[in-house]
């Protein structure tokens, strides 16, 4: 089946409220419950020379959609994806998660999947995805059956017993993710979870990632270098400037819920990446300060 | 390197000496809790040393320590530098003889003396042989445990650069290796200072281990903690320098 | 052939090949039977003490010793490893005492511990624990300043407690590190007890050979440090077999 | 003639040394074609006869009973010579406060010796043997050297310990002296003998003859005077002279260094007291084991 | 200045031969002399259980030619480049260099980056650029003035004092870029040299490339795992199987010499793209044998 692609390119609709839509009508992004949100957050650090990584930024990460972040290197996105995560607090401005603040400490209900290959290499893949449950103290029946669905479903069935040295980088990402997963949080926040692998197997994961978010109806954040798979994953893509980071676009792809990575062959798909690519040219330049600069 | 919090420089010099001090105390402790006979107090020692470093004789037992260890040091070094490079650099002759390097190791070497008689006969040579048994060890496994994890890419990248096997190891190995060098020099150096001793132990007209035995044979505490004292300050500083050189000029950024 | 299996056998060729050399220099009178016996005769005086029961006090004597050192060695050192860890003024300053320790002939302060401990085996497992202790520290500290940051922050998202991360997360990362601990803690305690049983003490496996080494016994005497040099090899290798295996498992292609 | 270095064992600790302390500073060496600069020592009977075995110039003066066992197990070694022929500095001390006092109080003690098969080892069972006690009845332990052996004492660790000069001088006050090895035995017994290699019996005659024969010299010189010996001695050991000095006066009233006879009444006391800690494995011919042709010619006939 | 873009999309050509182009005729790409010539090269890994990583492989890389590689992960990209480097042998087949067989050591006047930070940790920037220069005896004052101009063609002039692990992950790539042009080879291989890079700064660099290409008249072999970026920079992209990897096909862009990443907003250029995206959907899915191989 290949989707419908209904490319909406405009400018960002971030203040847009409205009556959250059913799960029928999902199909057609729209505003919806906050499930998240920043306020003039701005994060620096401390030093001989304080650098300011991030913000002010405001974000009002909607439940259930898929948001994806782009934006040159450096610019603030893994600190945003702290912040928001808890694991460092904001030097001002304030975090709300489910209507209450984000004040250094994860909270519950919030899964994190780290750009670096977090998975435990003394632990076994059955073992590294049932940490988290072991950890919460999830009944152990409970807990098989959710590994074993994950397992399935990542396409680790086979690996089971094996230890992620045995596996390859994209499949050490998979058990990070499906580690993240199978405690079921409804919020997913994922830095450049592709980042180890081709273009090609990315866009791949990419619709499995998809499947994924339709099947649980959670809330994702995705930080990611490749505009193709923030255009084709994401209901908005949030655009950042170079250090401090800030938003300087939210674009709202339109794409129909159900989508893969054909829509990548569709020539609306073009014009999205395109406006992607002319708001981050200037900004990149700016960022890496390195030969384009001086070009 | 590790990402492991550095305190800023300036503090270092304070906590050494707040650490100087709490050793003091710790030892004048000791020296109160277990009396004269067992230990001296700092002051004793200190008092003591100053006495010792007032005669030429102490300094010509320093001098015939300090001959012995400079060679052992040296051959430490040299032995276990080539040895953990080539063991290193052929991966098979480094699994072969690693375990077998560190099983040997834990043999007592005092119980091995009358064959380093036999090789190496007596005086410097045997004193310089204990040094050297004690010392080349760690330096060795040190150095291959560094070269084995070296990324192989710049090996690779000295392929590229078409290096010969000398200017691979003068310029490539030598220097990504030398944290891990300086660790096992540091190590190094102590066993082979406390190799160097215990041969003046066993056969010595003179040297610091030589005073050391004479100290606890006539009880005279004084002079052994005095003497201890000695090489402590010794390793320490040596230890401190080492440190120093391998913070300024070796873990970068 | 495998290549693990191509390694055991270049080991044992080694071992086989050196003892070979040995057996022909002392049978050829090359080596004076006075000085070093054959291993062949070694190893028949081995049997012959073994067989009659002679060792068997020593042995228990001098492995409990071991045992002992080398519990307290690795559960005090890894503790405090992990404590100085979290405290890195402390750890600054430290860190030059750690490897300068090792220059210190601390069998001198037995007559310390006597006065602490009274006449007994403690002041020899004090002695033995006292050597291998910085070793284990040393590893802990290296092992927990390599655990990735990553999985430190997974801990949290984890929402883990202090210890709870302290076991799930960070000692099994570190585990090669401890590992290493670990084997320098026995090659440490097995030097340290038998020295200072060779020096100080009236019972096991450094007294036997000290007492035949006075006696001039070198059939007894050899035959022991064979028995020393066998048990700290085969434990040693036994580590590092298990070890070879846990690393297999857990290295990164 | 070029330095050379003998082995002495304890030098710097013991008084064995003091002969060739006395024979280097006076010239005694000098004068009969030898210079003597070194003295390699070692604390154990063992080391030092293989120190000697190794030796450039293989002479060494050394605990008797390694001498016998080293011979014994074939070591390529002779006695040329007699040492220190007392034992009558060795005693038992015990804190000022001890309750006990002489040999009659042993049972039920902790007792420090030095090591096991030492003379200090057969000395405490020669003593235990004339008090009529049973080894059983008490128990003895190994603390290591004298050192180790004051510091248990003064420590509490044992009710008694052994202690020789310069530490029974030393520590007056601080310890007293709870009963003498002379009480038990008769102290004339040989603790130390000159040895040397048979190779080198067979070339250094010459040299041998004039080491003995200056340890002689000296001998008789450390009886003249023994003040100045403890003046001499303290030099070379870095020690006090004042103390030395009764240490000194002490050795010559018992007769502490033999003029280098074979003395075989005194060298029997030790092989029996060897015999006694078990390790005597053979009996010893005296006729084997040493050779007194390197002795002075009135000495020769004196065994 | 936007240059015109006329994608030529067509099955490979590689056997066409004819007398070299002009300098001044280039930018019309067209057959030139043959550079390195890669006759039935095949590896094996030798092992317990051998891996057939390449080939048969026939590849014949002309004079100054802009080549770039594809191929789903693991499919032996890394391999071909260390066979045609001498840095490893070819189990069968001839590998010629300038007419010369390359057998098993690296010959003069060819250049390689790695895919991983090659960067001497110890040395400076200016050190790790004159590294080369140096061991290869060049006089101190030319090595001086090659390092000089090379630092402010990377834009790193103002860290030529700094050590790499003050420089950001591209910096350091750059470092080594610029290590290995000094010594000005002839022919330079790159395995990703931009894989550090977000999606933006790789493009950005791949300017430069094009700049540096076009002023040397190297030979360059670039492996990458970004499609864009390959059709971007190349005259002809190579598309490999999954593994053991072959040549499955050979797209000649017809990109004028002059040209640079504002290529990637033509229309042309997504045609090209999304003819290497459907040659390699599919080997990407045989390579990783994943979530999509059951999807
Ligand atoms: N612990 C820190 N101390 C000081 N500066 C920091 C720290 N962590 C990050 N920074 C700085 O903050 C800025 C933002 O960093 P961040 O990691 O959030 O970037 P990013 O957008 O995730 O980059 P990338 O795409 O490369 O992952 C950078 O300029 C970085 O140098
Ligand atoms: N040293 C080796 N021993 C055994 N197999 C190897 C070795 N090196 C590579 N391989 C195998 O050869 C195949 C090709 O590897 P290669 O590194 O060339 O792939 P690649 O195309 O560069 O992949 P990537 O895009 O991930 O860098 C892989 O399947 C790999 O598992
Ligand atoms: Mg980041
Ligand atoms: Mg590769």
């Amino acid at each position: 089946m290949r989707p419908e692609a209904r490319p909406r390119v405009g400018p960002g609709t971030r203040e847009a409220p409205g009556p959250r839509g059913t799960a029928g009508a999902r199909d057609a992004p729209g505003p919806r419950e906050s499930h998240a949100v920043l306020s003039a957050v701005t994060r620096v650090y401390p030093g001989a020379r304080p650098v300011a990584a991030l913000g002010p930024v405001d974000l009002d990460l909607r439940a259930g959609e898929f948001f994806a972040v782009v934006g040159p290197s450096g610019c603030g996105k893994s600190t945003l994806l702290d912040l928001l995560a808890g694991l460092s607090r904001p030097t001002a401005g304030t975090i709300l998660f489910e209507g209450r603040p984000v004040d250094g400490a994860v909270p519950e209900g919030l899964g994190i999947v780290f750009q670096e290959d977090a998975s435990f290499p003394w632990l076994t893949v059955r073992d590294n995805i049932a940490f988290g449950l072991r950890r919460a103290g999830t009944d152990p029946a409970e807990t098989a059956r959710r590994v074993d669905y994950a397992l399935g479903f990542m396409g680790l069935a086979d690996f089971a017993a094996a230890y992620p040295a045995q596996l390859s980088g994209g499949m050490r990402q998979r058990v990070c993710i499906a580690r993240t997963l199978v405690t079921r949080p409804r919020l997913i926040l994922l830095d450049e979870p592709f980042g180890a692998l081709d273009q090609q197997t990315r866009l791949l994961m990419g619709d499995e990632l998809l499947r994924l978010w339709r099947e649980t109806g959670a809330t994702v954040l995705l930080i990611t270098h490749a505009l193709d798979e923030a255009a084709m994953l994401s209901d908005r893509v949030g655009v950042m400037s170079s250090r401090p980071g800030r938003f300087i676009d939210l674009v709202e792809t339109g794409w129909p819920r159900e989508r893969d990575s054909r829509l990548v062959a569709e020539a609306g798909f073009g014009t999205v990446t395109a406006r992607l690519w002319a708001r981050l040219r200037d900004e990149s330049l700016k960022a890496i300060g390195g030969p384009g600069a001086t070009a | 390197m590790s990402g492991a919090a550095r305190p800023p420089a300036r503090t270092g010099g304070r906590d050494a000496l707040v650490a100087a001090g709490l050793l003091l105390a710790l030892w004048q402790g000791l020296h109160l809790y277990a009396g004269d006979a067992a230990l001296a107090s700092p002051a004793a020692a200190l008092g003591a040393l100053r006495q010792l470093a007032g005669t030429a004789a102490f300094w010509g037992h320093c001098a015939a320590t300090a001959q012995a260890f400079a060679a052992a040091l040296a051959l430490s070094a040299a032995i276990g530098l080539a040895l953990g490079l080539w063991l290193g650099l052929r991966r098979f002759a480094g699994e072969v003889a690693e375990p077998l390097l560190a099983g040997l190791y834990a043999i007592p070497k005092i119980t091995l003396y009358p064959v380093i008689l036999l090789v190496f006969g007596l005086g410097l040579g045997a004193k310089v042989a204990f040094g050297v048994i004690h010392g080349f060890v760690p330096i060795a496994l040190f150095t291959l445990g560094a070269v084995k994890s070296l990324d192989p890419v710049l090996l690779r990248t000295a392929r590229a650069l078409r290096l010969s096997r000398a200017q691979t190891v003068r310029f490539v190995l030598a220097p990504a290796a030398l944290p891990e060098i300086v660790a096992g020099l540091r190590v190094g150096f102590s066993l082979t200072l406390l190799g160097v001793l215990i041969g003046e132990m066993f056969a010595s007209q003179a040297g610091l281990g030589f005073l050391i035995v004479n100290g606890t044979a006539l009880h005279n505490v004084r002079l052994t903690t005095a003497v201890i004292l000695t090489v402590v300050v010794l390793a320490v500083g040596a230890n401190a320098a080492l440190l120093w050189l391998d913070r300024r000029y070796v873990r970068r950024g | 052939m495998s290549r693990s299996a191509a390694v055991a056998a270049a080991r044992l060729a080694l071992l086989a090949g050196a003892v070979l050399a040995l057996e022909l220099l002392c049978r050829a009178g090359v080596i004076q039977p006075l000085t070093l016996i054959p291993p062949s005769a070694m190893a028949a005086a081995l049997a012959g003490l073994l067989w009659s029961g002679e060792l068997n006090a020593d042995l228990i004597h001098t492995g409990g010793a071991v045992a002992a050192s080398l519990a307290l060695a690795v559960g005090l050192g890894l503790p405090l490893g992990v404590a100085v860890h979290g405290l890195p003024r402390l750890r600054r300053a430290l860190d030059p005492l750690l490897a300068a320790y090792y220059a210190v002939p601390t069998f001198v302060f037995y007559p310390l511990l006597v006065a602490i401990l009274g006449l007994n085996q403690a002041p020899l497992i004090v002695l033995g624990t006292a050597f291998g202790l910085p070793a284990m520290m040393m590893a802990t500290l290296n092992g927990l300043d390599r655990v990735p940051p990553v999985l430190l922050r997974t801990a949290r998202v984890h929402r883990l407690g202090r210890l709870d991360t302290l076991a799930s997360i960070v000692l099994p990362s570190a585990a090669p590190f401890l590992f290493t601990g670990c084997k320098l803690a026995l090659a440490y305690a097995v030097i340290g007890i038998i020295a200072g049983e060779f020096i100080l003490a009236d019972a096991g496996l450094g007294h036997a050979i000290s007492f035949a080494y006075d006696g001039f016994e070198n059939r007894t005497m050899y035959a022991v440090m064979l028995l020393v040099l066998g048990l700290a090899t085969g434990l040693n290798l036994l580590l590092h077999l298990w070890e070879t295996r846990l690393m297999r498992r857990r290295a990164r292609a | 003639a070029r330095a050379e270095t003998i082995t002495v064992t304890h030098w710097g600790s013991a008084f064995y040394g003091a002969p060739y302390a006395v024979a280097r500073e006076k010239g005694f060496f000098q004068k009969r074609g030898l210079d003597i600069t070194g003295f390699l020592t070692s604390a154990g009977g063992g080391t030092s006869v293989r120190n000697t075995l190794a030796g450039g110039l293989p002479f060494g003066e050394v605990a008797l009973p390694a001498a016998i066992l080293a011979i014994q197990s074939g070591q390529p070694l002779k006695i040329v010579s007699g040492g220190v022929e007392s034992v009558a500095d060795i005693l038992w001390i015990t804190r000022p406060d001890s309750t006990l006092a002489g040999l009659s109080g042993l049972a039920g003690r902790k007792i420090a010796y030095t090591a096991p098969g030492s003379v200090t080892n057969m000395l405490i069972l020669m003593c235990l043997r004339k008090a009529g006690i049973d080894q059983k009845a008490l128990q003895l332990v190994a603390a290591g050297d004298l050192g180790a052996n004051l510091s248990a004492v003064l420590n509490g660790a044992v009710d008694a310990g052994m202690t020789g000069e310069p530490l029974w001088s030393q520590n007056q006050g601080k310890v007293r002296a709870g009963f003498w090895a002379r009480d038990c035995v008769d102290p004339a017994v040989t603790q130390t003998v000159g040895i040397t290699t048979t190779e080198f019996a067979r070339t250094g005659g010459d040299t041998l003859r004039a080491l003995i024969d200056a340890r002689r010299e000296a001998v008789a010189y450390i009886r003249e005077h023994p003040d100045e010996t403890a003046d001499i001695v303290a030099r070379a050991y870095n020690g006090d002279p004042a103390l030395y000095r009764t240490v000194f006066r002490h050795f010559v009233e018992i007769g502490y260094f033999g003029d280098g006879r074979l003395n075989l009444a005194n060298m029997n006391r030790m092989l029996e007291g060897m015999k006694l800690v078990g390790r005597l494995k053979a009996p010893v011919e005296w006729g084997e084991v040493t050779d007194s042709s390197f002795l002075p010619k009135d000495l020769q006939g004196t065994q």
